[in-house]
């Protein structure tokens, strides 16, 4: 539907994704396709399988069935480390966060600079460069925090959500994937971190996969719609302030998809 | 076994081959006084022709375990149990059990006083070894500072030990200047005799509740600098490692419970019983003080008993 | 979850969808056994044991188990309370010691034939030790347990030793010397002790609130205290209820030795921890069964008595023991995963079929 | 300005709140009434101290100066266990939930339903009626949960919040505080939440304590509106679609107040 | 949060709102002493301890302090990594023995008169048990390393006295003796190995990536999954490098014992977890400094040494160390509380000026 679709293979594909948690099913045979450049928005009921559905993608959850290919590729992302090798940055909705280091450890754990760069675990922390780094990534998002070198844990529920989003912000090279991300943000964070999702496709060739509650928000930045419900994917709309209506009915079940898919179960 | 089924189920326990078995429980097997004992047993049941298990807990203040130990002999239905109590009257009503379902019990090492119940003891007690120790001090120096290192604190056989010696010493001009606990371990004994060392710089004399200790008090007055000429250390068990430290003109003296003969004639006087001799109702297998004059000889002869390099018998 | 991971390779629709009936029935079966958890796993260590040694199995013999569990088991139930609050008392072992000495000296002193004073004073004497533990760890704000039940398992065992000069107690009364070796039949009074304690414990942990308030306590402390539980006095009595199972434990000891002596009881605290973990609670808090519990009590029992007839050497016994443990709670997180695939697979068939 | 404030004593009156966390002073003097059946929407950016002030309210933090009067009387919260005494019941920011607990038990840890009722720790747990009644709470707010007696910690992060939500209004008897309680909710549940928050005062008779991020959410049902911003009050308003503006700009810092305190450092 | 409360009654604007100037630097110099930490708390008790002993404080007295605290020292370097990732490593003790004996028989078996072959061999065995210690925790997907390390503390043991025959082996080369008793002036070998442990530990924990991820792990073990550390390898490496740390205890052990035994190291690793504890670190993972685990280490050598010197009954040093542990720890609380209060003064003071 949007222009992108035709264009070229999708950079993420999903299909018949089947997620059970003993005898509850989370995902029951989901498909999702997004483009280049493309900012997808993943919308549903709460217990829909949203973050079920990413925590697939990223490998944090094993898929029971289904198959998930980057670039046309088929993939294995047998862990988060997986993911994060092929690109794929993720918030997820616990923030995964560490209560007990700073600010700027937080945003560099797994992605440290070390002086030898190569060097991984063994290399020296260059933690000069990271203060740096941090203070730039923070005012992008115009956060404002007491002390850079406060725990994380002992900061405003917004303050750690905004943390989580410049982290995942930072390292995305192909998919960025935020699960609900301005849940918690005050009204200016918000629009920075929306203003964010609409350049960073154009600016860095990523795409994004936003988990929402917010219609406006999805109007505001998505080019693309995928609505859950109970583990299927029920509809998908191209978001505007007219289709909002829909999406709503769709998401609480009162009408049937305006998609490809019809209203199941 | 001879009488009194104690459960419905058990065959007759470990006698496989219908000879008769003597289960003997130490107190531990991971101590070189004890498993020169348990070369003891092993030469004596070899020597009588009987089956003998060997069990011990794995440190001489797990009484809990050795009461396990006791009562799986028993569901076994061994023939006869030797045992060597790690608390005297805490053992009684386990033994007495075993007597109860006819086990004969003989006593190795400590005795329960009072305990009708017990065929046999085997053994000098630690008292005895302590007064021993107390005597020789007594012969080298009559007047001096001493220093007592006991063992885990509560463990009956070396508080014994440091009473018998005290309780000699008293009276004497040898003044008791530190009293302290190095839980049995060489390392414990080294930290424990630096620190008397510097309180007391005067001691002229140590004695410790087990050569292991003795051996690490060696090693702190070494490291303090002083010579070991001037001081005595004396320690209990009379193990090789003492035996090599002695000739190396370290350390002083040790006193030997005679462990190996403890095992052998606990075995020996098991088959006796057994065949249907009667014994003597306490035999003493006395004490001797190994010093610098007699290790080799000694040596010699702990090198001859010492247990065969696996010391279970199955 | 890497169970499942040979699974992705499956055509959508999975390899259940065509089998209904049959393979449901095995299914719903082999649920129901390996959801027994650890007392299937006790009664396969229990098999194995009774393959090596034909005496195990003996009625006579399994009243030994159950009297060598006791002890642990007692320890373990207080330790239960107190590690589903996330916390741990390693003072339990010495405490059974300054428990039996300080009952022994009521009966030394007063010349008490009557056991119904002493038993009382034992578990009393217990729960004392508890109460200062629940204290300083609460009221000094300590932010763990350790360092406290650390102290008192020192401070016990000094007690012990400087009141009973170092030398054992001899002499109990009939009653208690009943708890050490007496049986009903083949059934010992200890275990019996053990199964009312049990039951005390289950309904105080699940039956009612304060129960409720400890497994809420180790799942999340601040939130506890947002709700208005009152945190601090639930903990002190975490620790006074394993003092007082500390003190019950004494009485066991001092039965089976007639006495009491002030090296009782040591070592007993890694036992009793290692029973709670071994029946599937949580060191973190929160988890942990009654069942569980006992069952991981007689699991080390079960092993130790077998090794014990086997006449295997304590030295060998200590390496056995260790692969005992380890090989009991792998199979333990073997069993935990084949059950979550098995709901998988049956839910899996549910849909198929619907 | 609304026309209880006229009526009567206030319900819960906040005087000059001092809150330091060592060199943070996450409250720098903060004065707030709440009346009778009022609804109060309390805004400000990310770390402006709204959570820090509700807490202080709540017996969680000690305030370092100031006094927290209620119907007038001044009065020591010390405890959460005080201010529920109280019948103040709050949703926290960070949910406060039993991970290892299920939802009902969830709900009532604390408020536990006993045989003999006065019994507190001792009482005999009623379950039965715990059960009951939870299917009922959980009715008026129709969130789907998949298993009642899941473990809490593995459902969605709008079933969480769905009962932390669920669990305050039960029980509050005087002042209900939600701490951004709709922030992970879908768009039917959020609904329900905000027609519970209009309902409650009149039908139960309680005030409410409201923080949101959503200007949309605070017109809709709050009767009154504070901004804080960097520990200080800087303005209350009636919120109306026409004031919106202004209280973003008041949240943002770009003007002055509009109420009866301006704009301070 | 109680220490305010009293102050709720105070005027608004606070009292520190008039003074300036002299008090904001005494409250300056307060906050400096106060934040020392556990090393104002070290201090406290060695005043003490001279006060009550006037050779403690003799530099030849001191060095046997460094002496005797440098085993539980080493340990509880090991141990903090451990301690950081919120794990337990129970079997250092047993570690210790199983070591120094089969370094011994390397001794005796090939003669060796050189401990440069020995060393390493130590300090490898150690790393071997730590190896196993960590697989079987980790890919055995256990919850929590209590019992794997529990089952090598009893294995461990079993093996040291399986191959030493239960016998010491007296005898060791010059250089493993050095470590043992040599000093340089006054300060032993000993020492200077830990204080040469402790940097490399700061290192390793501060300064490089490795030690960044432990304390991620610590802090939240899925998170640290998800953000790409390599959880399974950094928490296996730990493990392993904890056992390297008792098999470098063992080095001292022998050294100072002039041999090898196989009940070496029984029960250190009690002292060497309290020590950690003592100096600050979480139980729950994520916290903890090195210079905190050596004062805590300092702590326990202390109060031993001066009970020592004082030649207190052996009896009485079980409740005097208990009673000394709860009594730092509180002091430690104190201190904390303190320390917060003062900065928040302070916040007030400047505040007020401005
Ligand atoms: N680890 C788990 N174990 C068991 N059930 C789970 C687990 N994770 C999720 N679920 C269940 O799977 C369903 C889908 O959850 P998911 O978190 O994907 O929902 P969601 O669409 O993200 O909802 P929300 O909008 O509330 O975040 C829910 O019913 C949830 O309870
Ligand atoms: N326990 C604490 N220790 C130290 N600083 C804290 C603590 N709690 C809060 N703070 C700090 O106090 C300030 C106010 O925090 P608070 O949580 O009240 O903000 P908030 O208004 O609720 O923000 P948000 O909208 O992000 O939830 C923040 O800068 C925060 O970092
Ligand atoms: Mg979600
Ligand atoms: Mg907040």
């Amino acid at each position: 539907m949007t222009e992108h679709e035709q264009s070229a293979v999708p950079v993420l594909e999903v299909r018949g994704a089947v997620k059970r948690f003993g005898a509850v099913t989370a995902l029951a045979g989901v498909d999702l396709t997004v483009h280049r450049q493309e900012v997808v928005g993943l919308l549903g009921d709460n217990g829909a399988g949203k973050s079920t559905l990413i925590k697939a993608i990223t490998g944090v959850h094993q898929l029971d069935e289904g198959e998930i290919l980057l670039d046309g590729q088929r993939v294995h992302v047998t862990s988060p480390t997986a993911a994060r090798e092929h690109g794929i940055e993720a918030v997820y909705q616990d923030l995964a966060l560490f209560d007990n280091l700073d600010v700027a450890t937080n945003l560099y754990v797994g992605h440290e600079l070390t002086k030898p760069r190569g060097w991984r675990g063994l290399g020296w922390l260059d933690r000069k460069a990271m203060r740096r780094d941090v203070q730039e990534r923070l005012a992008t998002m115009q956060v404002h925090l007491p002390d850079l070198k406060g725990q994380v844990g002992l900061m405003s529920g917004g303050q750690r959500q905004a943390i989580a989003v410049a982290r995942a912000v930072a390292f995305a090279r192909r998919v960025l994937i935020l699960d609900e991300p301005t849940a918690a943000l005050g009204v200016r964070e918000t629009r920075n971190v929306l203003d964010a999702i609409r350049r960073l496709p154009e600016e860095h060739g990523i795409s994004i996969i936003l988990i929402s509650h917010n219609m406006e928000h999805v109007v505001q930045v998505c080019d693309n719609a995928v609505v859950m419900r109970q583990g299927r994917v029920v509809g998908t709309t191209r978001p505007s302030p007219e289709t909002a209506q829909d999406m709503v009915a769709m998401i609480v079940g009162a009408t049937e998809g305006a998609g490809k898919k019809g209203h199941q179960q | 076994g001879d009488s009194g089924d104690p459960g419905d189920g058990g065959s007759s326990g470990g006698a496989s081959d219908g000879q008769q078995t003597v289960a003997v429980v130490l107190k531990t097997l991971s101590s070189p006084f004890w498993l020169q004992v348990a070369g003891g047993v092993e030469d004596g049941g070899e020597a009588e022709g009987v089956n003998v298990t060997l069990a011990g807990a794995t440190a001489e203040t797990q009484v809990q375990e050795q009461i396990d130990k006791v009562r799986a002999a028993i569901t076994q239905q061994v023939d006869a149990l030797v045992v060597a109590p790690t608390q005297a009257e805490q053992l009684e009503p386990i033994l007495q059990q075993a007597v109860d379902a006819g086990i004969p019990v003989l006593l190795v090492d400590t005795d329960i006083e009072g305990w009708e119940g017990k065929e046999t003891f085997v053994g000098t007690d630690n008292y005895q070894a302590g007064v021993t120790a107390g005597e020789y001090i007594l012969e080298q120096a009559d007047s001096g500072q001493i220093a007592v290192i006991r063992g885990v604190p509560g463990n009956p056989s070396t508080d014994s030990r440091i009473d018998g010696a005290l309780d000699t010493l008293e009276g004497s001009d040898i003044e008791v200047v530190a009293d302290l606990s190095a839980n049995s371990d060489r390392a414990e004994g080294r930290a424990v005799m630096a620190d008397i060392l510097l309180a007391n710089p005067d001691v002229s004399i140590v004695f410790a509740a087990n050569d292991d200790m003795a051996l690490g008090a060696i090693e702190a007055i070494k490291a303090a600098g002083l010579d070991l000429e001037d001081i005595l250390v004396v320690g209990v068990d009379g193990t090789s490692d003492a035996v090599d430290s002695m000739l190396a003109g370290e350390l002083d003296a040790s006193v030997a419970q005679n462990s190996y003969d403890m095992g052998r004639r606990s075995v020996e006087l098991a088959v006796e019983l057994l065949n249907g001799g009667t014994i003597e109702d306490r035999v003493d297998t006395g004490v001797t003080v190994v010093t610098t004059d007699t290790a080799e000889e000694y040596g010699a002869q702990l090198e001859e008993q010492a247990a065969a390099e696996d010391v279970s018998s199955d | 979850m890497t169970a499942v991971a040979d699974r992705e390779d499956a055509p959508p629709g999975g390899p259940a969808s065509g089998k209904p009936g049959r393979q449901s029935r095995g299914l719903h079966a082999a649920l129901t056994v390996v959801r027994l958890g650890p007392v299937l796993l006790l009664l396969i260590i229990m098999a194995v044991m009774a393959a090596l040694n034909p005496l195990f199995l003996s009625p006579f013999n399994l009243g030994n188990v159950g009297l060598e569990a006791s002890v642990v088991a007692i320890l373990a139930l207080g330790q239960l309370l107190v590690i589903v609050t996330a916390g741990i008392d390693l003072s339990v072992g010495s405490v059974i010691a300054m428990s039996s000495i300080l009952g022994a000296l009521w009966i030394r002193e007063l010349d008490l034939v009557s056991g119904w004073l002493v038993i009382p004073s034992m578990i009393l004497a217990g729960g004392l030790a508890g109460a200062v533990n629940g204290t300083l760890f609460v009221k000094g704000r300590l932010p763990h347990p350790f360092l406290p039940t650390l102290a008192m398992l020192m401070v016990a065992r000094g007690v012990a030793l400087i009141v009973s000069d170092g030398q054992p107690i001899t002499g109990m009364p009939e009653s208690i010397k009943l708890f050490g070796s007496g049986r009903i039949g083949h059934v010992p009074y200890a275990v019996i002790l053990v199964a009312a304690l049990a039951v005390i414990v289950y309904v105080l942990l699940r039956r009612i609130t304060w129960g409720q308030w400890i497994y809420a306590i180790g799942g999340n402390r601040e939130a506890a205290r947002r709700v208005g539980v009152p945190v601090d006095r639930v903990l002190i009595s975490v620790y006074v209820f394993s003092g007082m199972c500390a003190g019950t434990a004494a009485i066991v000891v001092s039965g089976q030795t007639n006495s009491a002596y002030p090296t009782a009881g040591n070592l007993m605290e890694l036992s009793a921890i290692a029973a709670v973990i071994i029946g599937g609670a949580s060191f973190f808090g929160g988890r942990g069964t009654v069942i569980g519990t006992l069952v991981g009590a007689l699991i080390l029992g079960v092993i130790q008595n077998g090794l014990n007839l086997m006449n295997v050497q304590s030295s060998w016994q200590y390496v056995a023991l260790g692969a005992a443990v380890v090989i009991a709670v792998e199979l333990d997180v073997v069993r935990a995963r084949l059950e979550t695939r098995l709901r998988v697979v049956r839910t899996e068939e549910t849909e198929a079929r619907a």
